[in-house]
């Protein structure tokens, strides 16, 4: 094993000695984080431009081969979301530097902005160690430990603010959260139960149809579902959410709900594809469109700003699921691009909207949607960044939204599956509906209401804007992801087994 | 069955009876702190038993030095903690049970 | 990178780049910001004229940027698409001057400028598109850039013709959006070209592509103002007088109408409409529009409210002279107006506007004897209604002509009829507001009479107007030139005349 | 037959704690509920690898559950404290309006 | 013999569920949670029925000896703030989710009988699925068995834990310190303000059982490599002698200074850390550790990793951060020696 090959550790190791390090010297969390995030950025593009080079690469931990031992592996789908995460990872830092600059020098209570800033840094690095981890590992019970990495820190992070509905909504996230991971767990048993294996790529080989893969992977997606709050299971997301820290909602809405999301279409189309039947895809779908349409409606009933994204979240986390039935009709390698086309997307989309909702409270001091008429005049860049995010939700041409959209109608046109096309457009008229209703308040200026000078929010207004123009420059230049997808669809078919050193 | 193993084994069969009366007494008696007194005399009495029949029936002198430090941990716990209840009982003020 | 490629992105950069740096600039330096918009229009019209002499000489121009496997951003400079680009870019610039002077004072400028520019880009790339992903991707952005103009004034009707903005445009992109999808997973990825979809395809999937047909005239016609799809255009006269100007003469109702050409001739080829039998329902829907709009005009006191509507069925003359598109006149007379009544229609939206901003008049019971106060602007208006009615001297006969040969040459007299009762309606509510403004007596004072200095009105308000008027009246005059609009309209048509 | 034996019990189990997780309101018995749940599914584990007949133990399954304990002790502990702080905010809330409605009626 | 194994299993299996069903019907929280005590002890005796010694020690260390007083500390801390009652409805600011912690009483509503019926299908499904599983394949055991030599260890759970899936461990180990770092950042340790007055009896036991605890703590990591044992097993049994200290009230513990317990508790990650990074940098691959030094590096790596497992569960049961962990902040001077006011 070339020294060379050891990148591929760096992005979960990184962050790890990042929080330990963060933990231990309180004073210098801030720059030990950004410099783990940044290590991480430039380990995942070696990674890609290694993946480009020679393919999907396979690396066994403590040098035991897979049936023993654990193996990360690197293929496209995998890539695409350690790109986002490290970026987004950057982003959040800077502007969770911004915020607590911004929070300490106004405390609304004496000394918890500082508890806050205090044990943000770790458990922030500890997110970014579960969800590197999660993207990379290739075993199943190391998944199972991953997403208990992201579950405990996502609600340690959201019940960092202190107030009462948000301890109330963390203890709610994490036994939900609980609920997830032990049904999973329990699907895992079934699957060790009948395969007596825990490596993905050797599942995939002896992948058979058998009574006991039905009941694992029924656990498996619940669980998942669970976490990544689709339809039915939604209820604890919207409290958690728009209750946390603006930067802590920002790490929620666009990575965590990714993270377990990236792991249940992993499951289906890349190990138990061939054992599951069509029934169940359009189970999936429909649970998408249930999504789609409930998620919506209940956004434009909202007051509250945070509480709007975050029921957004709820309804754009349904255009994901329901690509499941479309995939399986139409060629799933245009399905596997699409979803994570619109992960992403979604993903810059949705930080950039959190941080900008955050950056407009700490400015008006409450988030009610009817009184924030004319932010524009001292907050251009925040406004702006948020039209730009919410025209990548709708799915308007510039962004990458709209690439996502148009595959994902392609394929439904082209599969004669007229009922998921319907409800696509209909979701992308209600995202219209909830984000013209923002953008309205925030662009027009009342004629009495005076221009108040531009104040110096450096730090909260910029990283809000990159996010923003990122999700729309995906759109622009879409090949480049898309061809990494594509690279990594020929050459799994050519993966040797354990991919061993 | 050697003959250790033999006594061993009657050990232990004669440690079963203190078990039995010490649950009986928890059952039976009226308050708490007779029950205490029940469980912490007979179990310990039961246990010595026990200990010895299971030395009695292993070759291995560092298991034996085990089973009866064990047997020293298990009297000072339940003495002490029998202590920290009852003195726990009173100041809630539950008084002990006479006979009127 | 050939210099046609480079001048293809000069002219879209030419507006965007301005309009990005106008963004920047703090509401104060107003000098600044003027002097980059006028450079900027300056620029992109003589950009223009370049091109258009080089496509004139032969030239073409393109520029691919490859978006995803089957999709790819074309840009492709045909005769047809200089055109309409060629009356925007002159247009925007007469505009930008008026709306200097119309906004002077006014608060949130550099915002109004720069979505103003971002506006005009993105009509040059709704003209210059190639296919038609590229159409509805400019298509779609249109919306985007013109809703903050429609807003701009903050007040709560602004607000609400902006929402309903909204659900008209979007609901239209959407379906739109559907069509495009749904033609793309049928015909695959194909360019514009004149002979339009492959025959084989229109034999085998008649009914589907009548229903995509539809659908794709559904969300192209609600920016072209056909009737059901209109309601948005009166509404949106609530914007400043400049952004009423480009939208409803340049930018948004012109490229409904440039799309629906576009589904037309380009995209489904004349012969497979004809041979799918959907002709008689675009020409019942362009007929329909023409009378509903003047009848509708008749009956409002607003002055801009009636130029909206008359907008609405003059645009659908286009749409008419499209539907006829077999017989050459007719196509003629259609595209011809295409560029006539951008002309016509921005002169009297500019009297309009100088009417409102000098002296407060925003109803035409207000408009008696308004004739001796403001002489150069009511001629001006003069010249554009007899444009409209169609009185020879002026572009409109000319268009209108070409029109009625057309319907001779297709033995339709349904379009015959439509074109003479159409005429007598735009006489019906245009004379009475010449003649109520020279020879009415004024009734006391004006309400906010502004006075600037020797001129009737502010200079920058004042020379677009005249500009056009005498552009409408010489390219009437002047015809058969060799660079007027209807030498242009036939180069134009020998691509489709076969 | 002891390993469908202790299967069904850890099965049972598992459904019991999802019982309790779901349907008891107050939080405490809501995390026991939790980790009978977590017990069960061990159970069921170490039971699907457990060899009657050649007697030699599976070392991964005990691992994993080794592993398995000491999160779920973790999350339990977390959830514990998280509803302590909880019912503090609460208290401390309440309080708060209390004292404030006292300073309305004296204000009156 | 065979019969009187599985007449064994079956009434500790008939207990175990008998003991789960009165941990749900019992309507007083603390006898609930004396039902899971003896519940988890039992765990233990089944794990030691299923040959896995290993597991039964941790589930008796660490399921029921450390879980047990978690639980009962908790509710000690609920209720002495909440009277006596169950958990008041805190009067939430107005949200739904206030009323919802109220105590429903128990009459079975249609809700109630809808989700038993779903559980209880829930239940018959897995038990058909888990009945018609072919004989199951073989586990890893094989490969366990012929790679144990290199590992440098003995025994197969501990090779498996710390070289075989060494990764694992060490997420999981992070997932303690996790679950660490998230009790400081909730709240500050609620030490009670008047200290009461604890009996001589429990002075005196504690401080002869407290060496005694380490010894065998120390024991237990250390007899990890050879028989069942190691670091999670022996840093419970540490935990159990911090808790010790934690009951009894001893004047110096509450002033704590929180440097050292940081660096307690980040002890054994950062070795583990720089092992991988030793793996790395020797051996070129993570966490690959040279066969010959292979047994002293891991039992070097089990004792960091036990004293910082010891510390974490302590910090659990501690419940919050030290006073003095925020009191070293350089700008904000006021923030001085507030203590838990602001919490």
């Amino acid at each position: 094993m070339a020294f060379a090959d050891s990148w591929i550790v760096v992005p979960v190791f990184a962050p790890l000695t990042a929080a330990l390090l963060a933990f231990l010297v309180r004073r210098a969390s801030f720059f030990i984080s950004l410099a783990a995030a940044c290590l991480s950025l430039l380990a995942v593009a070696v990674l890609v431009n290694r993946f480009l080079v020679n393919g999907p690469a396979a690396y066994a931990v403590g040098g035991w081969d897979p049936p023993l031992g654990i193996c990360l592996r690197t293929d496209g789908p995998a890539l695409i979301m350690l790109v986002l995460t490290a970026v987004a990872g950057v982003g959040i830092s800077l502007y969770a530097k911004g915020y607590f600059t911004l929070r300490i020098e106004r405390p609304s209570r004496v000394g918890r902005p500082e508890r806050q800033e205090r044990f943000f840094w770790p458990l922030w690095m500890l997110q970014l160690t579960g969800l590197n981890g999660l993207y990379l590992s290739g075993d199943i019970f190391n998944l199972y430990v991953t997403l208990e990495v992201i579950g405990v820190s996502a609600a340690a992070l959201a019940a960092l603010s202190g107030k009462s509905a948000s301890l109330i909504a963390a203890l709610r996230y994490l036994l939900v959260s609980l609920l997830g991971s032990m049904s999973y767990l329990l699907g895992v048993v079934f699957v060790y139960k009948t395969y007596g294996v825990l490596d993905l790529g050797l599942l995939q080989a002896a992948a058979a149809p058998a009574p006991g893969v039905i009941a694992a992977m029924a656990l498996m997606s619940v669980g998942l579902l669970l976490k990544t709050a689709i339809f039915p299971m939604h209820f604890w997301l919207p409290p958690a959410h728009a209750n946390a820290l603006a930067p802590v909602s920002a790490i929620l809405s666009g990575l965590v709900v990714k993270g377990s999301f990236f792991l249940l279409f992993r499951l289906w189309f890349d190990i138990f594809s061939p054992v599951l039947p069509a029934a169940a895809f359009n189970l999936m779908g429909s649970l998408g469109a249930g999504a789609i349409i409930w998620g919506g409606v209940q956004v434009l009933r909202q007051q509250r700003l945070k509480l709007l994204i975050a029921y957004s979240t709820v309804s754009q986390l349904g255009y994901l699921v329901i690509a499941f039935p479309l995939a399986f009709a139409g060629g799933s390698s245009q399905a596997w691009s699409a979803v994570l086309f619109m992960a992403s997307g979604h993903a810059c989309a949705k930080i950039a909207m959190f941080m900008s909702a955050g950056t407009i409270m700490l400015h008006a001091g409450h988030d009610r949607i009817r009184d924030l008429a004319g932010i524009r005049a001292y907050l251009p860049v925040t406004a702006f960044a948020y039209a730009a995010a919410g025209v990548n939700l709708i799915g308007l041409p510039p962004s990458g939204g709209f690439i996502a959209k148009w595959m994902l109608l392609i394929t439904a046109l082209a599969g004669h599956q007229w009922l998921w096309a319907v409800v696509l457009l209909a979701g992308s008229f209600l995202a219209t509906a909830y984000v013209f209703r923002v953008v309205a308040q925030l662009f027009v200026i009342p004629p009495d209401k005076p221009v108040i000078t531009r104040r110096r929010a450096g730090l909260l207004e910029w990283p809000a804007l990159i996010m923003a123009l990122l999700s729309l420059l995906l759109g622009l230049m879409a090949p480049y992801p898309l061809r990494l997808l594509e690279a990594g669809q020929i050459v799994r078919t050519a993966m040797t087994m354990g991919g061993g050193p | 069955m050697t003959i250790p193993e033999i006594i061993g084994l009657a050990c232990i069969a004669a440690g079963i009876p203190f078990f039995l009366s010490g649950t009986i007494g928890m059952l039976r008696f009226p308050d708490i702190f007779t029950r205490l007194h029940a469980l912490t005399k007979a179990d310990n009495v039961g246990l010595g038993f026990l200990i010895i029949g299971l030395c009695l029936q292993t070759d291995d002198w560092f298991i034996v030095i085990k089973l009866v430090l064990i047997w020293v941990l298990v009297l000072t716990a339940s003495s002490a903690s029998c202590h920290l209840v009852a003195r726990r009982a009173l100041q809630k003020g539950i008084r002990p049970w006479t006979r009127e | 990178m050939s210099w046609e490629n480079v001048l293809i992105v000069a002219i879209l950069m030419s507006s965007f780049l301005p309009g990005v740096i106008i963004f920047m600039l703090p509401e104060r330096s107003t000098a600044l910001r003027t002097g980059l918009n006028l450079f900027g229009a300056g620029l992109k019209m003589a950009l223009v004229i370049v091109m258009d002499l080089a496509i004139y000489y032969g030239r073409i121009f393109q520029m691919r940027l490859e978006l995803m496997e089957g999709v790819e951003l074309f840009l492709n400079a045909d005769p047809l698409s200089a055109m309409f680009a060629t009356l925007s870019s002159a247009l925007w610039l007469l505009t930008t001057i008026y709306a200097v002077g119309y906004l002077e004072g006014s608060p949130n400028r550099s915002h109004f400028f720069g979505y103003f520019s971002l506006c005009v880009t993105v009509t040059i790339g709704i003209a210059m598109a190639g296919n038609l992903v590229t159409f509805l991707l400019f298509y779609e952005m249109l919306t985007l850039t013109t809703y903050p103009l429609i807003i701009h004034r903050g007040t709560v009707e602004s607000l609400r013709a902006g929402r309903n903005y909204l659900v008209y445009t979007f609901g239209g992109g959407g379906i739109f959006l559907f069509a495009v999808i749904w033609l793309h997973t049928l015909a695959g990825p194909a360019d514009f070209s004149a002979a339009g979809l492959a025959r084989q395809l229109v034999e085998s999937e008649a009914p589907v592509l009548r229903c995509i047909f539809l659908l794709m005239i559904a969300g192209v016609g609600v920016k072209a103002a056909l009737v059901p799809l209109h309601g948005w255009l009166p509404q949106a006269m609530i914007a400043p007088a400049p952004v009423s100007a480009l939208l409803h003469a340049v930018a948004v109702v012109k490229a409904g109408a440039f799309g629906v050409t576009r589904i037309v001739l380009d995209v489904f080829g004349v012969n497979n409409i004809i041979e799918l039998g959907l002709m008689p329902w675009l020409i019942a829907i362009a007929a329909a529009t023409i009378i509903w709009g003047s009848l509708r005009a008749l009956q409002q006191d607003g002055l801009k409210q009636r130029l909206a509507f008359s907008t609405v069925s003059q645009i659908s003359y286009i749409a008419l002279g499209v539907s006829l598109a077999d017989h050459r006149l007719a196509l003629i007379g259609g595209l011809v107006h295409l560029i006539h009544q951008g002309l016509m229609k921005i002169t009297l939206f500019f009297c309009a506007g100088n009417l409102a901003e000098t002296l407060g008049i925003h109803r035409i019971s207000e408009m008696a004897g308004v004739g001796r106060r403001l002489p150069l602007t009511m001629a001006a208006f003069t010249v554009g209604a007899m444009g409209m009615i169609g009185i020879p001297p002026t572009v409109g006969f000319i268009s209108k002509w070409y029109l009625c040969l057309g319907g001779l040459e297709a033995g339709n007299q349904w379009v015959i009829m439509v074109l003479i009762v159409s005429s007598l309606l735009n006489g019906a509510y245009f004379l009475p507001v010449i003649i109520t403004a020279w020879f009415g007596k004024q009734q006391g004072p004006w309400p906010q009479e502004r006075k600037f200095g020797r001129l009737e009105t502010h200079w920058m308000l004042l020379i677009p107007p005249l500009v056009t008027a005498l552009t409408v009246i010489a390219a009437g005059v002047i015809a058969n030139a060799q660079f007027s609009p209807l030498t242009w309209v036939k180069f134009v048509v020998q691509d489709y005349s076969h | 037959m002891t390993t469908i034996l202790y299967s069904v019990t850890g099965l049972l189990l598992f459904v019991f704690g999802l019982f309790a997780l779901i349907v008891c309101p107050h939080p405490l018995r809501k995390i026991l509920g939790g980790n009978v749940m977590s017990a069960g599914i061990f159970l069921f584990l170490v039971a699907a690898s457990y060899r009657a007949d050649t007697g030699e133990i599976d070392a991964v399954p005990q691992a994993m559950v080794l592993t398995g304990i000491v999160v779920s002790v973790c999350i339990t502990a977390v959830a514990l404290v998280l509803s302590t702080r909880l019912q503090q905010a609460a208290d401390q809330g309440a309080r708060r309006r209390r004292k404030r409605r006292r300073e309305e009626d004296a204000g009156e | 013999m065979k019969m009187l194994l599985t007449g064994f299993d079956l009434l500790l299996a008939l207990t175990l569920l008998w003991l789960a069903w009165q941990l749900l019907r019992s309507t007083d929280i603390f006898k609930a949670i004396i039902f899971f005590i003896c519940f988890g002890l039992l765990m233990s005796l089944a794990w030691v029925r299923m040959h896995a010694p290993d597991v039964a020690l941790a589930e008796a260390a660490i399921g029921t000896g450390l879980t047990g007083p978690l639980f009962l500390a908790a509710l000690r801390r609920i209720e002495r703030k909440a009277g006596k009652n169950m958990m008041s409805e805190p009067a939430g600011n107005g949200e739904e989710t206030g009323s919802r912690w109220k105590a429903r009483n128990r009459e079975m509503s249609p809700l109630l009988w809808t989700v038993t019926a779903l559980t209880c299908c829930l239940a018959g499904l897995l038990i058909w699925t888990v009945l018609i599983i072919p004989r199951p394949l073989p586990g890893l055991a094989d490969q366990v068995a012929g790679s144990l030599a290199e590992s440098g260890v003995n025994n197969p759970v501990t090779a498996v834990l710390l070289n075989f899936r060494g990764y694992d461990t060490l997420l999981e180990v992070m997932v303690l310190l996790l679950g660490a770092i998230t009790v400081w950042s909730i709240t500050h340790a609620p030490f009670p303000p008047r200290v009461p007055d604890t009996s001589p009896v429990q002075k005196a036991a504690v401080r002869l059982l407290l060496p005694l605890i380490c010894l065998i703590g120390g024991y237990l990591v250390w007899q990890g490599a050879y028989q069942t044992g190691g670091a999670f097993q022996g840093g419970a049994v540490l935990s159990a002698a911090l808790v010790l200290l934690l009951i009894s009230d001893f004047l110096w513990l509450p002033g704590m200074r929180s440097l050292p317990l940081r660096l307690g508790l980040t002890l054994g990650p950062l070795v583990f850390v720089l092992l991988a990074g030793f793996g790395i940098l020797v051996e070129k691959t993570l966490l690959r550790l040279p066969v010959e030094y292979a047994g002293p590096l891991l039992l070097f790596l089990e004792a960091a990793c036990g004293l910082s497992i010891g510390l974490t569960l302590a910090a659990f049961f501690a419940g919050g951060r030290p006073a003095s962990d925020l009191r070293e902040t350089p700008y904000s001077g006021e923030a001085k020696g507030k203590g838990p006011a602001e919490s």
